[in-house]
């Protein structure tokens, strides 16, 4: 079953390669989708065992992850209907590899969060990154050019330390008395206690940069703001709502081995300091932001930093950092999508030449707004649940300052967006101003996502609830 | 009932002989014989039996400032116990009362000024509203010297408390409670060293340019309102001098109406002797009486009350 | 009784989504909220008031499956007090609304104005009522957020996008206080419940302060205030008034209410609150007569009663932390007593800006002047909510202070010398502040009805609408019903003061005085009734003719002569000027013939002085941090290796073997 | 049968060292080519038989792995590199960031520190012979260096190559824990990165009609 999950979306992206209509394509691509999350939701019923001698293993937390995906991908194909249909932006796009690259980019991120073989996983992560970058080099201009050498360099560089590290894992395990375990979880867990500190210590340093650089946290986040403010905008929803959450899912999987081994406060220093650093670099560079992707690239490396720091925190601040993923995908993914429709129909991104998108676009202004409000952290919607558990561990753990710099610098990110995003909403689109019709399938997707949101906010399903707890549990919550 | 008759013949009658008492010494001063001592009553009579002009752009506001001024002036004689021991309308808590009616006239009389649309009765009001300002903390914070030692809010209380103790100022506060209420005195009523009652220059005025425009028996109601206000304060500032012996009755009363006469020489005198402060040093002399004040109520807190 | 409260925003929610949904058709959304919040403000103030005479408290609680904190909802009478508050003013600024908004349609959609104004008052009866600190704390970021929108209704003009940044930025300082308060009192009692929140010592000190930063940048205490004169104003007028009404006084509430948890008082406490009181009374009144905008002034006016109601909180404190219960009774019912007066009378007099405006166009009080003879209604009622802000006698704004008053006189009287002091202190500035009201509201009401128009837009004025004019109506009706019988205002406050002071309530003590203060009004009423026939029966045979004012012989009077908003009160900020930041923009005339001469005047408030400088300067520091992202690959991947080394030196070595 | 794996290490790491020094591409990767075969060769030097007694089971799977490694890291990749060149007709490396001979000389700083931390970070479990983890070090460190202080993109493209190849030692210490399919992965990966590299470098040169990274800078903050 797992293995289907892996393999049906490279198939159907050899062969959206090879056909040569457009149309056909779309249809592979949704289907695709469609299909890759009945499997997931089918997954949540039953326990599924083991397959490939122990290459892909399904538990909690990767469960997770592979539902956000599922969820985020569904949504970013409906969005790309209209989004290849009605006429890129100005320049020629490669159309041919776009569809395939993304089947093939679903795959990838299924991989990774279905197996445990850590090198494995490793190689899933690789390919992740391998399968994003023709996506972002989707516009031939020089923008997309450069950031695709980046995205690609930087990563490659960052993974193959993480590659390092799981080498220094399997090095540790092989040394402990336990004696040579294959690279599963479950196997580097039982030998853990018996690990070499040091090689461990290094490992997870090497992981966690290496992983990090994929995750975006400070200073690794090079790569982030330049790939999105070219990529398309599914793509951008992809790489903040699913991509990010993967290269977390790698970090705890090293996190979990830690903690298997008793000694995992210099982990958590780690994490809290790193996520720290994300926190204060993004409301920096937010304040006074003038490209309204570039915007929402910061507010996902501020974010990632609240999951870093929540799950180092531990206790109720990691179930706190697990629902943050949740939320931040479902509005991330929004926010990207709304992007590409102010974008397609103001054709800048410069936040200063935006404005009444709420007149001109009143759909999409609308929707900007209330995502807006949910990405802050405003209460009815989802986010403000989890900020304020990790809010609340930070504050009542042993650094006070930690919890009250946390949220000065939630509240400082806010005023950033605030400051570049309400211009753009108000101003002097009044009624009059011509409303550019929009398609339904380029609002359904966003609006479907910030309902989301708000029920998330309001009432948090059992299922997920308890499903959310026992990955806590499991990652020192 | 024949208290209250006697209060409201005193806070009728009495008052515009005050003017007349004021306006002979001024006039002995200057080596003049002045106009005679019952003066005021004969401008009164004239006034009530004239006419009326009203400017066009005035409102029914400009025709009820006159009456809500001698209104309130009246009222807060009722708060004031002149003679007898207790007040009509006073209770515990009526310092406040007194001050706020004082205001309530204030406000009336200068929204009829602005009503009138004139710049002069404008610059009236202009200065009146800032030195009003600034004599409301004086005159508060000497009835405070007063209301603290008798540990009473009500008027009629703390100056009864007043008879009973020792005569003459046992406590240095109440000598400054007095300055302090007869600068106020001076400010309120437009006496020389703030205002001069009888310049005819409308730029220099300030009580006076805010009723410029008033005739016939609206000025006679602001002429008595102003003597009333001038009578209450002043038997406020008296009943501190020159505090009645306990139950006294009639020889109360007597003592006050000579108290008040006192007091009208003694403002005659000031006027005659002192000139006008230019205008920016008002502020100044307003803000001195209450300091003056605040260091006695330090003073009556220092060493406790007597 | 609870049940109602929540029914009255359950009726709320639904006619705000019913407006939202119905945006297209403006009259249609416009009927449906306003409808809406009349019922639910009806039912909602019954039930307060209900709740209130019958001193009955009722609690609910439920379970959600959201991570933290509960619903439990319930109402006492500190609750029931403010509840009553919210709804009176909501209602009647509702009411108004329905005349006041037809004038944007065309212009821009009425649905989201109303629905967001409904869900403004539901969040704030939500936060009244609700007894969970996350629940608190959700109520209170919504309340902000509607209130910010609102404020932002006409976002097409740039100095309104302005005010609203500054509200935003204004409101997000004050939440991060907040959360933290909250979350410090769940840590040291368990849960988030009010009921079971308690601290004492160091961190009832630590929660104090917090509470007051917090909740103190809601109401507007003075540094915390730059938002208010910026947003108020640039808010449509029936949202002004709710916001100055009554949304700022749920800063008050949430002060009262942590002051119910930290259990007795210290002694600096009502210090600190006396001194803000102070600071915000005096800057207020002062900022507010140097105002030019008509809104403006009343905004900052705002601040000034803010400042008075924090002078009997302190007094309130005061009698607390010295044991003396009747200066804490007379502070903390003054206070209250002043929260629910402030509501009515600041309501009325920008419900009359807003139809000054509505009919002239324009705010400034420069160019106004001689509307008494187009729009009477409104005038009467401006004149009698002036005459209440300044709190002269006959009406209700005397009241408050005169409780604020006897609560100093008595703290001067029975406290040792220490607490004397503060109480002492508090007098002459009361009475400044009520002297420097009085002259700021007679000028406001003399330049804006009395005397010549100033400008020629002026004559085209008409009066409002009848919606409007009711409402103004109904206001100044309610003023001077509490003015003329300020005991029954008593009797609602007293349960709630006894509440927060926990102390016997000694109603005895006030309600003799202030059925005196009564019995004055109506011998003062008798009196201007009596003079007033005194002077028709004088002037019955007499001839009475109309004349031109008496201009000194000057031939050619002209409007412009007259004494304007900012000659008035000349002579009332000179003594202030060291302590007012004045900027002034003159050019006199000059050579023999002198023709154009100029002279402006502007008052820079801590807002322009300190904070806009300082936050530019922040931003430019932190922008200073952009060279990180310079663009060259090589650094990026130097950066990466320069974490790598660093965390592996910190945790080998660091770690020690 | 250690001397082999000991001669091999020193093979690659003076490979490393030529790689700085050259400032042609076509050289570097040629010497790239060349420790792709030493490093094909090395599992065999390392577990083929004689090897801590008896003949090891896994001897296919040992053999499968450096006939892969000899084909993706000799033959392959070096060829597409190749032709990535010719495409750009770029011939040297003009000055680069740090000057070659300084380049050197850190790297011969970077091979001390290499032998030093091996020093710091013992193999926990026997090692077929002790100059696996400084080899490996050195290769890691020095292929950052290149990364790091080159202009030309291709030379980027064989430092990150180096790196791999001292990732790649690591992971012969673990032969027996990584199944061959995880290992044909990651050359998988490892081959179709640089491919997508190659095409990036083409698109480069034709739409900057150069590959210098330093214009490759205008998106910035």
């Amino acid at each position: 079953m797992l293995s289907l999950l892996v393999i049906v979306p490279a198939i159907f992206g050899v062969l959206a390669l090879y056909s040569k209509d457009l149309r056909i394509d779309l249809v592979l691509l949704v289907g695709t989708a469609l299909a890759h999350l009945l499997a997931t939701a089918y997954l949540w019923t039953g326990e599924s065992g083991p397959e490939l001698d122990r290459l892909l293993e399904l538990d909690v937390p990767g469960l997770l992850f592979l539902s956000i995906t599922s969820v985020i991908f569904l949504s970013a194909s409906l969005y790309t209907i209209p989004y290849i249909l009605h006429g890129t932006h100005d320049k020629p796009a490669a159309l041919q590899r776009f569809i395939p690259c993304l089947l093939w980019f679903l795959s990838a991120m299924t991989l990774v969060a279905v197996t445990q073989h850590l090198a494995l996983m490793w190689a899933a992560v690789e390919g992740t990154t391998l399968a994003s970058a023709p996506l972002v080099y989707f516009y031939r201009r020089r923008g997309a050019l450069e950031a695709t050498w980046k995205y690609l360099l930087v990563c490659s560089v960052g993974i193959a330390l993480a590659l390092l590290g799981t080498f220094f894992l399997g090095i540790a395990a092989a040394g402990s008395s336990v004696g040579a375990s294959d690279l599963t979880l479950s196997g580097l867990s039982r030998a853990a206690p018996f690990m070499a500190r040091p090689w461990l210590k290094a490992a997870f340093v090497l992981a966690l940069v290496g992983y990090g650089t994929k995750m975006g946290l400070a200073p690794l986040h090079t790569w982030l703001p330049d790939t999105h403010s070219e990529a398309p905008s599914p793509v951008s929803a992809l790489l903040s709502g699913a991509l990010l959450n993967c290269a977390f899912l790698a970090i705890l999987r090293f996190y979990q081995v830690c903690l298997a081994s008793g000694d995992s406060q210099f982990a958590r220093t780690l994490l809290i300091v790193l996520g720290m650093a994300s926190l204060l670099l993004a409301s920096a560079f937010m304040l006074s932001q003038r490209d309204y992707k570039r915007l929402f690239a910061y507010s996902s490396i501020e974010n990632m930093g609240i999951m870093s720091v929540g799950m180092g925190l531990g206790g109720a601040a990691s179930y706190g950092a697990l629902l943050h993923a949740v939320n931040h995908s479902l509005c991330k993914a929004g926010l990207f999508f709304l992007a590409g429709n102010v974008l397609r129909s103001f054709g800048t991104t410069l936040a200063r030449d935006v404005r009444g998108v709420l007149g001109r676009l009143p759909e999409t202004g609308v929707l900007l707004l209330a995502l807006f409000l949910a990405i802050g952290g405003v209460p009815p919607f989802g986010p403000f649940w989890s900020e304020f558990l990790i809010f609340q561990s930070a504050l009542a753990g042993a650094h006070a300052w930690l919890g009250v710099l946390f949220v000065s610098l939630l509240g400082l990110a806010f005023l950033g967006m605030a400051g570049v995003l309400l211009p753009m909403l108000s101003g002097p689109g009044s009624i009059q101003e011509r409303r550019s019709a929009e398609s339904r399938l380029s609002v359904l997707p966003p609006l479907a996502l910030a309902s989301a949101a708000l029920v998330m906010g309001l009432y948090i399903p059992s299922f997920l609830a308890d499903a959310l707890h026992r990955a806590a549990g499991m990652l020192g919550g | 009932m024949a208290d209250l008759l006697l209060h409201l013949a005193l806070l009728l009658v009495v008052p515009p002989l005050l003017l007349g008492v004021i306006q002979k010494t001024k006039a002995w001063f200057a080596g003049r014989r002045g106009a005679p001592l019952l003066q005021p009553y004969f401008d009164l009579w004239k006034l009530l039996r004239k006419g009326a002009v009203y400017s066009r752009t005035t409102t029914w506001l400009f025709r009820a400032g006159p009456i809500v001024s001698l209104a309130t002036a009246l009222c807060a004689g009722l708060v004031l116990p002149l003679a007898a021991a207790s007040s009509p309308l006073g209770f515990s808590g009526d310092v406040i009362l007194f001050v706020g009616l004082l205001g309530l006239g204030r406000f009336f009389t200068m929204a009829a000024a602005l009503d009138t649309g004139s710049s002069f009765e404008g610059m009236g009001a202009s200065r009146e509203a800032a030195f009003s300002a600034f004599a409301e903390p004086a005159l508060l914070l000497c009835l405070a010297i007063l209301c603290i030692p008798a540990r009473s809010l009500s008027l009629g209380d703390a100056l009864g408390a007043l008879s009973s103790a020792p005569p003459g100022f046992s406590h240095p506060a109440y000598l400054a409670a007095a300055l302090g209420l007869f600068a106020v005195l001076l400010a309120e009523n437009s006496r020389i060293p703030v205002d001069d009652p009888t310049t005819h220059l409308e730029l220099t005025m300030i009580h006076e340019g805010m009723v410029l425009d008033h005739g016939g028996p609206d000025l006679a109601f602001v002429l008595s309102g102003s003597a009333v206000k001038l009578f209450v304060v002043g038997a406020l500032l008296v009943r501190v001098v020159l505090p009645p012996p306990a139950q006294s009755g009639l020889a109360g009363v007597g003592l006050l109406l000579v108290g008040q006469l006192g007091l009208a020489v003694g403002v005659g005198c000031v006027e005659s002797m002192m000139a006008r402060l230019r205008l920016p040093r008002v502020p100044q002399f307003l803000v001195g009486a209450s300091v003056l004040a605040g260091i006695g109520l330090a003073a009556l807190l220092y060493r406790g009350a007597p | 009784m609870v049940g109602t409260i929540l029914f009255a925003i359950a009726l709320l929610g639904l006619s705000a989504l019913a407006a939202a949904l119905l945006t297209r058709f403006d009259r249609a959304s416009l009927t449906i909220g306003t409808t809406g919040s009349v019922i639910a403000c009806v039912t909602g103030a019954s039930g307060a008031l209900a709740s209130l005479v019958r001193r009955g408290s009722s609690a609910l609680r439920g379970t959600w499956s959201l991570p933290l904190g509960e619903p439990h909802v319930a109402m006492d009478a500190l609750s029931a007090f403010f509840l009553l508050c919210i709804f009176v003013v909501s209602g009647l600024a509702a009411v108004y609304a329905s005349g006041y908004l037809p004038t944007y349609i065309g212009r821009r959609r009425l649905g989201p104005a109303v629905a967001l104004f409904n869900l403004l008052v539901a969040a704030m009866a939500g936060l009244v009522i609700a007894r969970d600190g996350i629940l608190f704390l959700m109520n209170w970021e919504v309340m902000s957020f509607a209130s910010f929108f609102l404020v932002t209704f006409e976002n097409d003009r740039e100095d309104v996008r302005r005010a609203g940044m500054s509200y935003l930025v204004a409101s997000q300082f004050g939440v991060v206080f907040l959360f933290i308060l909250f979350v410090l009192l769940g840590r040291s009692s368990g849960t988030y419940d009010f009921d079971r929140f308690a601290a004492t010592g160091g961190l009832a000190n630590a929660c104090f302060l917090l509470a007051v930063v917090g909740f103190g940048s809601k109401a507007g205490f003075w540094p915390l205030h730059f938002w208010l004169p910026e947003a108020h104003p640039a808010a449509p007028s029936h949202v002004s008034a709710l916001m100055s009404g009554v949304m700022i006084k749920l800063g008050i509430y949430g002060l009262l209410r942590t002051l119910t948890f930290l259990g007795p008082p210290a002694v600096w406490w009502s210090t600190v609150l006396l001194l803000l009181g102070a600071i915000s009374g005096l800057a207020g009144i002062v900022h507010a007569l140097a105002q030019r905008d008509l809104k403006r002034r009343l905004a900052y006016s705002s601040v000034e009663n803010i400042g008075l109601i924090a002078l009997g909180i302190g007094l309130g404190l005061l009698g607390q932390s010295r044991g003396n219960a009747l200066v804490s009774f007379f502070g903390y019912s003054g206070a209250l007593l002043h929260v629910l007066n402030h509501g009515l009378m600041k309501g009325l007099l920008f419900q009359g800006a807003g139809s000054v405006i509505h009919a002239t166009g324009t705010r400034s009080l420069e160019s106004l002047g001689g509307l008494y003879r187009k729009m009477p209604t409104t005038a009467l009622s401006f004149l009698v909510g002036s005459v209440a802000i300044s709190g002269l006698p006959p009406l209700n704004g005397f009241a408050g202070e005169w409780l604020i008053y006897v609560g100093a006189f008595h703290g001067a009287e029975r406290l040792p010398t220490a607490g004397a002091v503060p109480a002492l202190v508090a007098l002459p500035v009361l009475a400044l502040i009520g002297g420097l009201a009085a002259a700021c509201f007679v000028a406001t009401f003399g330049t804006v009805f009395l005397g010549l128009p100033r400008t020629e837009g002026v004559p085209r004025a008409h009066e409002a609408g009848l919606a409007m004019r009711s409402t103004m109506g109904i206001g100044s009706l309610l003023c001077v019903a509490i003015g003329l019988w300020p005991a029954g205002a008593l009797r609602l406050v007293v349960p709630a003061v006894a509440l927060v002071s926990e102390v016997p309530a000694l109603a005895s003590d006030a309600t003799t005085p202030l059925f005196a203060i009564s019995r004055a009004a109506f011998v003062l009423g008798l009196l201007v009734a009596l003079l007033a026939l005194l002077r028709r029966a004088l002037l019955r045979g007499r001839e009475v003719t109309q004349g031109v004012t008496w201009g000194c012989g000057y031939a050619a009077p002209d409007s412009r002569m007259q004494y304007t908003a900012s000659s008035f009160v000349q002579p009332l900020l000179a003594p202030f000027a060291p302590i007012t930041h004045v900027r002034v923009d003159e050019e006199g005339p000059s050579g023999y013939f002198p023709r154009d001469a100029r002279y402006h005047e502007e008052i820079g408030d801590v807002g322009e002085r300190f904070l806009v400088p300082g936050t530019r300067r922040v931003v430019h520091l932190l922008s200073q941090l952009r060279v990180i992202q310079q663009g060259r690959v090589q650094l990026y991947v130097v950066y990466i290796v320069a974490t790598l080394v660093a965390l592996l030196v910190f945790e080998l070595m660091g770690a020690g073997k | 049968m250690t001397g082999y794996a000991d001669f091999l290490l020193l093979v690659v790491l003076v490979i490393d060292l030529y790689i700085v020094a050259t400032s042609r591409l076509a050289s570097c990767v040629h010497a790239s080519a060349f420790q792709g075969v030493a490093l094909a060769l090395l599992p065999l030097a390392l577990w083929a038989p004689g090897y801590a007694g008896g003949v090891d089971p896994q001897v296919l799977h040992i053999a499968l792995m450096s006939v892969g490694t000899l084909i993706v890291k000799a033959l392959v990749i070096p060829q597409l590199v190749l032709r990535a060149i010719r495409e750009a007709n770029v011939r040297r490396e003009v000055e680069p960031f740090v000057s070659l001979h300084l380049s050197v000389l850190i790297a011969a700083l970077l091979v001390g520190v290499s032998f030093w931390m091996a020093s710091v970070l013992v193999l926990p479990m026997p090692a077929p012979t002790t100059l696996l983890v400084p080899v490996a070090f050195a290769t890691v460190l020095v292929g950052f260096l290149v990364l790091v202080s080159r202009k030309k993109a291709v030379t980027q493209v064989v430092g990150y190559l180096m790196l791999e190849n001292g990732i790649f030692i690591f992971g012969q210490t673990l032969v027996r824990q990584i199944p061959f399919a995880v290992e044909l992965g990651i050359l998988l990966d490892l081959l179709v990165g640089v491919f997508v590299m190659g095409i990036a470098i083409h698109h480069i040169s034709r739409a900057f009609d150069h590959i210098d990274t330093e214009l490759l800078s205008a998106l910035k903050d």
